[in-house]
């Protein structure tokens, strides 16, 4: 049953059918499980020996060096175990067309372009590479792509397990297609490379960035105006209680004085003039209810945080100069090719960096993309939170993000950083953090039992634990 | 750069020895604490100890040292100048005579460790000329390591002969039945041949071609080559692995152990379509993440792929008399985690720098 | 439908010295050799028709084919043939730098992993005419192999190179334009035209005749004309049916011809759509003709007609002729669903049967191996779970020279 | 404007001869025939149906000849209730309308009762056809089921109102996450308007009770409630929408709020597995669950499981063969689709895959061959379709108190020879095949004179070059777009 007022309400802060709990979705009920590991990395930096984790309906309920099994617990054993990993940018398990769509709204919600039947022998590989969830995002070149959803990639979840959260982030990108090539197409046997994208001068990107922050400002004048209407109404509902509760106090009068005034009427032959009823009071008009503000407004809020995809330098200033006063906006800078100079201005700021790692031929278009690896080496140095991320070029890249994060670790990323940056930054940039990341108490389960360290070349997945399951095991091999 | 102020070592000076926590001499074999003479750019004794006479300066090396890395097939140095479309067999063009020697791929390819590589023209022609064989410090080594025969749809178009795999392969008969010049020493077996093929189908063709001519040489650009491992070992080809990268099919990843199974020589290339310079360590540590045993990883990015590129009596491997192209390597060369610390060409530090 | 696993007797050989292709075992039999294998009906394909029969089979070739057996299928036919299947017909399957090239053979273009002959197996054809594709006037030699079997066209070609493929009509001449101006590739040639694609088959004749062409184009041309390899005209309408009827008349009666023995081109007409309006031309001249698949409107190429009774109506003329699917392994338009068009055309059944496999095995010359369930032959045999060419049932297992190479029954 | 002109004269000339001079009698018509298979129980030998006023009166063996009505006598004929085409977006001027959300447009405006579709049809033996609109919207026009003969729109319709057009799946333009918002988008839309609707009213009653109260008079009595509760099970069902005064919802608006109270049938299109699971959620939260029909296309057998657990019958895409390709070998695996929902005892009927030569009796067949016992597969061409079309006691089955349709073949409707040799609707004799041109065409390749070019070749891309071939054909314009 929906009261109208309490569906005004519930839109305000669920946006366009957002569920009211933006990231903790109930994980699966049923089994109980115990994990031992000869070393448990329970947060990056931080391994114990010999230890176990206990799991019940999807949920780590202990951790430590001699726990007993639950009552009924299935046992599994392997040497290495962490949290699983995440992607935050991929394409694996998202409907195609929709990555591509270029006419998405900021209302488009991508948890509706995941496609639990696709690409399946691709999710077996990611599993068995240790990554557990990635960001499905739509919209993936457009200015605006939209609400992410971060996403299980293991099979036979229902809905509720599938997502870890429906609508976790905000996607934009600024000045990209800086004249990308046109593809390659046979045209009478030859191969022809066709025209390519314009490249965008300087000012054009500069113009994206106004209107993406415009687009910020505006969703949080949406934000305001709507409180400031919850506020009149209630005014405005108070005021004419009072002035119900007074009419119907000298109700009795007002109909005397009526009745002898329709008397003296009838014998003066005049005609009977009712009393004039005016109110002082005037209901407030609705706002205009418009989706895309009402995402926005999640943005400006900071109930979900702005990924945006940036790299040049002219932009980044633009954006971060920008979004500076906009209070409670959490802002991830994704790609950020330039943004090692703005290091420690990032890190004042806490905005973290998602970086690209799939190392690209110098041949790009954009030569930004050519992403030099070191880029995460440099930001972790001067304290900025990086994430990674395989680049989204290919749905099976995700298979191959523990090879990346190492390949950075090659190029001078701390590897405690390669780690947190596929587990706890990762989710933090994603804001699911308090779901997933580490093994602690009160996480979802989706950890990874490892037959090496996860880093390391030969590293895979023996036993993969999502949402409280066991969805991987050897003998699946 | 991570420039630590350390002393920038030339090894080209008197006689130097370097001891490193571990010395690969090729994929199979290793030296703990193992020690490396070099005199004059080449290495002179490899051992555990070496009674060294006096005035032999001892360079201790933390970390694992290699032979440098050999990259089969990157467009290195000669930008777009690989083509020439005016006629469709050009056998005497070398693509050396386009190289530009301080192309700012070298350098990159010494931050990875490569040391050597052969630079291939574009497969857009029948015959389109000669590989080279370069050091990555900008040296020639070879101006003519190959003749690159195309066997793949690449040199097929529509609006030049030749427009059918019939007619691509008669052509190439012609020109084999005649041969002089580059086409006479690859029939001789003087020169190896670098087959550029695509599809099984013409994989198959190119083996049956050197079958009949006794021609020697490599597979190249063949993704899916492994599920023909057994033709190739017997044709004692060689294959160049394009280096596809992160995000390379399992079907293809599979392709590759299925080579070192079969024993079939190979050595990893960067001529696939994103061909980052990165990329090379990348696929040996996802072909052995696939069960590729670490020491056919190994040998195809140093020992066999100097063979191949012909380089195999002074490159790839850490034996006395050969080059001394090394490579210090923070941690194990085929964990990506592990980065080269120092390289050295011939002797000569060109990378990094040595406490 | 029997959900009993059928008891194919499986032969104690050892798969190993017939090189089997590694075919994935579906269902655990796939790819092994079978030693006999039985129906409610066999139709053996020479006309006889067995109520209850087996067919033995060893060495990949029919041992027997006699009666009895424990009926594990409902009917068992010949592996069916197409002619026109245009298997391998890829755009590198024909070289156009030259609109008369008959010396190249298509063999380099052939993909034994292509999916189209699994799909051509799971239809039940398992012999095919694989042709270059029609843009030449002639455009090369043609292998007769099989769909299944090992992963080489060499170990599955039944007769190398044995059919000259060319074509009339509209398609040769489609890329080439006039030749004023400054012409920028080879395809500022003739022939833009039907007479023009007339012309150069009239030309290559008789430049052959008269001596003034050579190496492989005269040596196969000097084939074609002598009958040692079979002539594959594709020609859709009625036009085009007679230019190449007349030509070949033309070169039987022509006294240059004659005198070398060049008088004797065993003539395939492909697609001939039209060919019912010319059944006294045809049964003259006793060149036999390929159908093209039926479509739903009777319209086919270049607006030829083809109706359902034109292969009755071709009986009835006495002329020789086959069906074709053009490669399709579709449920909705394979050379079964082929045959049950002809059929609702007025065609008699075992007519039908003979026009997906005898007669086609005969036209291109590889009967003795192929085409009919006799001893001797390849051990090819389509098995299925109801009456053939009806749409109520479908090919539910192929073998192929002896080996069971799919196994569709659930 | 139609988009095609058929010449004038031969248009009249078709329909003429096809439609035999309705038999004589005073409507009563018995029809005998060697074998009727009624699609209500066992088969009838010698078998006879009699048709009065357009309905079947009886159904029974060789009963006794009536005097008193017409007879159409065939020992040697197969009578059968005729095919049932559960959804289709033939037969129309033009399928699609560039409005994304038009539940108040009617495909009535768009069938063109001339379309040689039709004709085709009645050919193949189909007796009736749910008209649907095209792909290419979110919320479509109502549809229509129609029989495939008649002048007019009217003559043709069996039943009007026949449910909305909805799409679940992605299409041009629109890929599956901006299709889901924008369907989600059409229902909260109409919530939104519905609510604002009932605030205005509810507030306009509350300051009229103030100034009564003010000027002393009594307030109006509040219980003249003419509006209507808002019926149905949708999740956002508004309590309290009395209060809206029943003409107040626009037209616009009206077919929407029908079907969230459960009185619309909707047909939603699927294109895969995900966009089934979205029809599903999206007609479950807005409560037209029960009146759903999915309509499937590409991978959407795999969800079958949830499917058959929301209980909603389904028509299957007219190519019944999935393929995929293994990953690992590169090899195809096929599924055949309708097995699927067969085994997991969802109800299903199939679409024809052209309107001539692959008809509803072809995929009928094929689901024989491929295993399906031959029941299930007539029936989901025939009485299952009508039944999920809701029109069980109309068409579909040869019993009593059913619309007069019989068609007579010249065999098994599941054989490759059988013809259609004459048809009945309501009792009316309106196709012998002795007298139709474009069979003979077809068949026996007797070219009519003057006989308008049937449609386009069918190769109109060559295959193997894959140009586009230029169909030109001299004897008049393209008079059917080749589906």
């Amino acid at each position: 049953m929906h009261h109208p007022r309490a569906w005004l309400a519930a839109a305000l802060v669920a946006g366009v059918g957002f569920p009211a709990s933006l990231w903790a979705q109930e994980p699966a009920q049923g089994n109980a499980l115990l994990i031992r590991a000869e070393h448990l990395i329970v947060k990056p930096g931080v391994v114990l020996e010999n230890a176990q984790v206990s799991v019940k309906d999807g949920r780590i309920v202990a951790v430590g060096v001699d726990l007993q099994p639950l009552p009924g617990a299935q046992e599994v054993r392997g040497k290495w175990v962490s949290a699983g990993l995440i992607d935050a940018w991929s394409t694996l398990g998202v409907d195609p067309e929709s990555v591509a769509d270029g006419n998405v709204t900021p209302a488009t919600r991508s948890a509706d372009a995941v496609d639990p039947w696709l690409q399946a022998h691709l999710r077996r590989e990611a599993l068995r590479a240790g990554v557990v969830a990635v960001r499905a995002q739509a919209g993936l070149a457009a200015r605006v792509g939209g609400v992410g959803a971060v996403v299980r990639l293991a099979e036979g979840l229902d809905d509720a397990q599938r997502f870890v959260a429906r609508d976790a982030v905000m996607w934009a990108t600024v000045g990209l297609g800086a004249g990308a090539p046109g593809g390659f197409q046979i045209v009478d046997g030859e191969f022809v490379q066709m025209p390519g994208q314009r490249g965008m001068d300087v000012f054009e990107r500069i113009d994206m960035v106004d209107r993406l922050l415009a687009q910020v400002v505006a969703g949080r004048g949406y934000l305001v105006a709507m409180n400031e209407h919850k506020h009149e109404l209630a005014e405005w509902k108070k005021k004419v209680s009072e002035k119900e509760a007074e009419l119907e106090k000298d109700a009795k009068k007002a109909k005397k004085d009526r009745d002898k005034a329709e008397s003296d009427a009838k014998e003066k032959g005049k005609p009977f003039e009712e009393k004039k009823y005016k109110e002082d009071f005037k209901k407030p008009a609705d706002p205009r209810f418009d989706e895309d503000s009402e995402a926005w407004s999640l943005v400006a809020d900071g109930a979900i945080p702005l990924l945006v995809h940036v790299n040049r330098d002219a932009e980044l200033r633009a954006l971060l100069a920008g979004l500076e006063g906009v209070g409670r906006l959490r802002l991830v800078v994704a790609g950020g090719a330039e943004s090692a100079r703005h290091a420690k201005h990032l890190a004042k700021q806490g905005v973290a960096v998602l970086v690209n790692a799939l190392p690209m031929g110098s041949g790009r278009s954009d030569e930004y993309d050519a992403h030099d690896l070191s880029l995460a080496a440099r930001l972790g140095k001067d304290g900025v939170k990086v994430a990674i991320g395989s680049g989204g070029m290919s749905p099976d890249a995700t298979r191959d993000l523990a090879l990346l994060a190492a390949q950075l670790v090659g190029h001078g990323l701390p590897r405690v950083d390669a780690m947190a940056g596929v587990t706890t930054n990762a989710a933090e940039v994603l804001g699911v953090e308090r779901a997933m990341g580490t093994v602690e108490v009160g996480k979802h389960a989706d950890l990874v039992v490892w037959n090496a360290e996860p880093l390391s070349t030969a590293a895979s997945a023996e036993y993969v634990v999502s949402a409280g399951r066991v969805v991987l095991a050897p003998e699946q091999q | 750069m991570m420039l630590a102020t350390f002393l920038v070592l030339a090894l080209g000076g008197g006689d130097v020895a370097l001891r490193a926590d571990k010395v690969w001499i090729d994929g199979s074999t290793s030296i703990d604490k193992g020690m490396v003479l070099v005199r004059d750019g080449r290495i002179v004794e490899v051992g555990a100890k070496l009674d060294l006479d006096e005035g032999v300066r001892v360079v201790e090396c933390q970390g694992h040292l290699t032979a440098g890395l050999v990259a089969l097939g990157a467009k290195v140095g000669v930008a777009d100048a690989a083509l020439d479309p005016t006629r469709p067999a050009m056998p005497e063009a070398r693509v050396a005579h386009a190289l530009c020697r301080d192309d700012a791929g070298f350098a990159a390819l010494r931050a990875q460790g490569v040391t050597s590589v052969v630079i291939t023209p574009e497969a857009a022609k029948l015959v389109p000329g000669a590989t080279a064989v370069a050091k990555t410090s900008g040296a020639l080594v070879s101006e003519r390591a190959h003749l690159s025969v195309v066997f793949g749809a690449s040199a097929l178009s529509l609006n030049r002969e030749p427009t059918s795999y019939a007619r691509q392969g008669e052509m190439l008969s012609e020109l084999f039945a005649r041969p002089e010049g580059a086409l006479l020493a690859a029939k001789r077996g003087q020169l190896p041949i670098l087959f550029e093929v695509q599809s099984k189908p013409e994989l198959r063709r190119a083996i049956e071609f050197a079958r009949e001519r006794k021609l020697t040489g490599a597979l190249s650009g063949a993704p899916l080559a492994g599920e023909l491992a057994k033709e190739i070992a017997e044709s004692k080809l060689a294959v160049v692995v394009d280096a596809g990268g992160a995000g390379e099919p399992r079907r293809e990843a599979l392709a590759m152990v299925e080579l070192a199974k079969a024993g079939v020589p190979f050595g990893f290339g960067l001529d696939g379509p994103r061909n980052p310079w990165q990329n090379l360590r990348l696929v040996a540590a996802l072909a052995v993440r696939h069960g590729m045993p670490r020491q056919a990883a190994h040998d195809g990015l140093t020992r066999t792929a100097a063979s191949i590129a012909g380089l195999s009596e002074r490159a790839g491997v850490v034996k006395a008399g050969f080059d001394a192209d090394l490579v210090l390597w923070s941690g194990d060369p085929l964990e990506l985690s592990s980065a080269p610390k120092a390289v050295w060409i011939e002797g000569a530090l060109v990378h990094g720098a040595v406490q | 439908m029997s959900s009993r696993q059928a008891n194919l007797t499986i032969a104690a050989f050892a798969a190993a010295f017939l090189c089997v292709a590694p075919a994935q075992a579906e269902k655990g039999k796939v790819g092994q050799k079978v030693s006999s294998v039985s129906a409610k009906k066999v139709y053996t394909g020479t006309g006889k028709v067995l109520e209850g029969g087996v067919v033995a089979i060893s060495g990949g070739k029919i041992d027997s084919v006699s009666g009895g057996g424990s009926e594990e299928f409902h009917a068992i036919t010949p592996g069916l043939v197409d002619l026109g299947a245009r298997a391998g017909a890829i755009l590198w399957s024909v070289e156009q730098s030259n609109e008369v090239t008959a010396r190249l053979s298509n063999s380099a273009a052939l993909d034994p992993w292509g999916l189209e002959w699994d799909r051509l197996v799971k239809s039940g054809v398992t012999t095919v005419l694989a042709t270059p594709l029609d843009q030449n006037v002639v455009g090369g030699l043609s292998q007769v192999l099989k769909t299944a079997g090992e992963d080489s066209i060499t170990a599955r070609t039944v007769r190398k190179d044995s059919v000259l493929r060319g074509a009339m009509g509209q398609q040769p001449s489609q890329r080439n334009s006039p030749a004023f101006g400054r012409p920028t590739d080879f395809y500022a040639r003739r022939p833009t035209t039907r007479m023009g694609v007339e012309w150069e088959w009239r030309s290559a004749f008789h430049k052959t005749a008269l001596g003034q062409n050579e190496g492989g184009e005269r040596e196969t041309l000097m084939k074609a004309l002598k009958g040692e390899v079979v002539l594959s005209i594709a020609a859709w309408t009625t036009q085009d049916i007679r230019t190449a009827v007349f030509a070949v008349e033309e070169i039987k009666q022509k006294e240059l011809f004659r005198s070398q023995g060049l008088d004797k081109p065993r003539v395939v007409i492909d697609a001939a759509a039209e060919a019912w309006k010319e059944p006294q031309l045809l049964a003259r001249s006793g060149i036999p003709v390929v159908l093209p698949p039926f479509t739903a409107t009777g319209r086919t190429r270049e607006g030829a007609l083809l109706p359902r009774n034109a292969a009755d109506e071709l009986r009835k003329a006495g002329v020789v002729f086959a069906l074709s699917a053009h490669g399709s392994g579709a449920y909705d338009s394979n050379l079964a669903v082929q045959a049950g068009a002809a059929m609702s055309g007025g065609l008699p059944f075992d007519e039908a049967l003979k026009a997906v496999t005898s007669t086609p095995a005969r036209l291109v010359g590889a009967d003795a191996r192929v085409g009919s369930l006799e001893e001797g032959k390849d051990a090819d045999l389509a098995l299925w779970n109801g009456e053939p060419f009806e749409p109520t049932s479908r090919v539910v297992a192929v073998i192929v020279d002896g080996v069971l190479v799919w196994d569709g029954r659930d | 404007m139609k988009q095609h002109i058929l010449p004038g004269a031969l248009a009249c000339a078709a329909l003429s001869i096809l439609s035999v001079d309705a038999l004589a009698g005073d409507g009563k018509i018995a029809i005998k025939a060697g074998r009727v298979i009624t699609m209500n129980g066992a088969e009838i030998k010698d078998g006879v149906i009699v048709i009065e006023d357009g309905r079947i009166t009886e159904v029974a063996a060789g009963a006794a000849t009536r005097w008193d009505s017409e007879l159409l006598d065939h020992p040697e004929l197969t009578a059968f209730p005729g095919f049932v085409e559960a959804h289709t977006n033939r037969g129309m001027d033009r399928p699609n309308e560039n409005l994304e959300v038009a539940p108040f447009l009617d495909v009535r405006d768009s069938i063109d009762p001339i379309n040689f579709y039709f004709e085709d049809s009645l050919r193949q033996g189909i007796v009736a056809l749910n008209i649907q609109q095209g792909p290419m919207c979110v919320v479509g026009a109502q549809g229509r089921v129609v029989r495939p003969f008649g002048m007019t729109v009217e003559d043709m319709t069996i039943k009007p109102d026949a449910g909305l057009k909805i799409v679940a799946g992605s299409r041009m333009g629109r890929s599956r996450a901006t299709q889901a918002m924008m369907l989600r988008k059409s229902f909260t839309d109409v919530e939104r308007y519905l609510v604002k609707l009932m605030q205005d009213e509810k507030d306009g009653k509350d300051a009229a009770k103030r100034e009564a109260l003010f000027q002393g008079r009594d307030p109006e009595k509040p219980e003249n409630k003419e509006g209507r509760a808002m019926e149905g099970v949708a999740k956002w069902k508004l309590s309290g929408f009395e209060i809206v005064g029943r003409g107040l919802v626009d037209k616009k608006q009206e077919p929407m709020l029908r079907l969230v109270e459960g009185k619309l049938m909707a047909f939603v299109q699927c294109d895969g597995a995900a966009s089934v699971h979205l029809a599903l959620e999206v007609a479950r939260h807005n409560g037209f669950l029960a009146n759903t029909v999915l309509v499937l296309d590409g991978d959407s057998f795999k969800a079958v499981d949830a499917i058959a657990e929301a209980g909603v019958p389904v028509v299957l895409g007219p190519n019944m063969v999935w393929t995929e390709r293994d990953p690992l070998n590169g090899k195809e695996n096929e599924t055949f689709i309708p097995s699927v929902f067969a085994g997991k005892k969802v109800r299903f009927a199939l679409q024809s895959l052209n309107s001539t030569s692959q008809s509803l009796w072809f995929q009928a067949a094929t689901c024989v061959s491929y295993g399906l016992d031959r029941e299930t597969a007539l029936a989901s061409v025939t009485s299952t379709a009508a039944d999920i079309l809701r029109l069980g006691k109309r068409v579909g089955r040869l019993a009593p108190g059913l619309d007069g349709n019989v068609v007579l073949m010249s065999g098994d409707p599941l054989s490759a020879t059988a013809r259609v040799e004459y048809v009945v609707l309501d009792g009316e004799l309106v196709y012998d095949r002795s007298k139709d041109p474009r069979a003979k065409q077809l068949l026996e390749g007797v070219e009519q004179p003057g006989a308008a070019q049937q449609g386009l070749p069918d190769e109109e891309v060559d295959p193997h070059s894959g140009q586009k071939k230029p169909a030109k054909n001299d004897k008049g314009d393209k008079t059917e777009k080749k589906d």
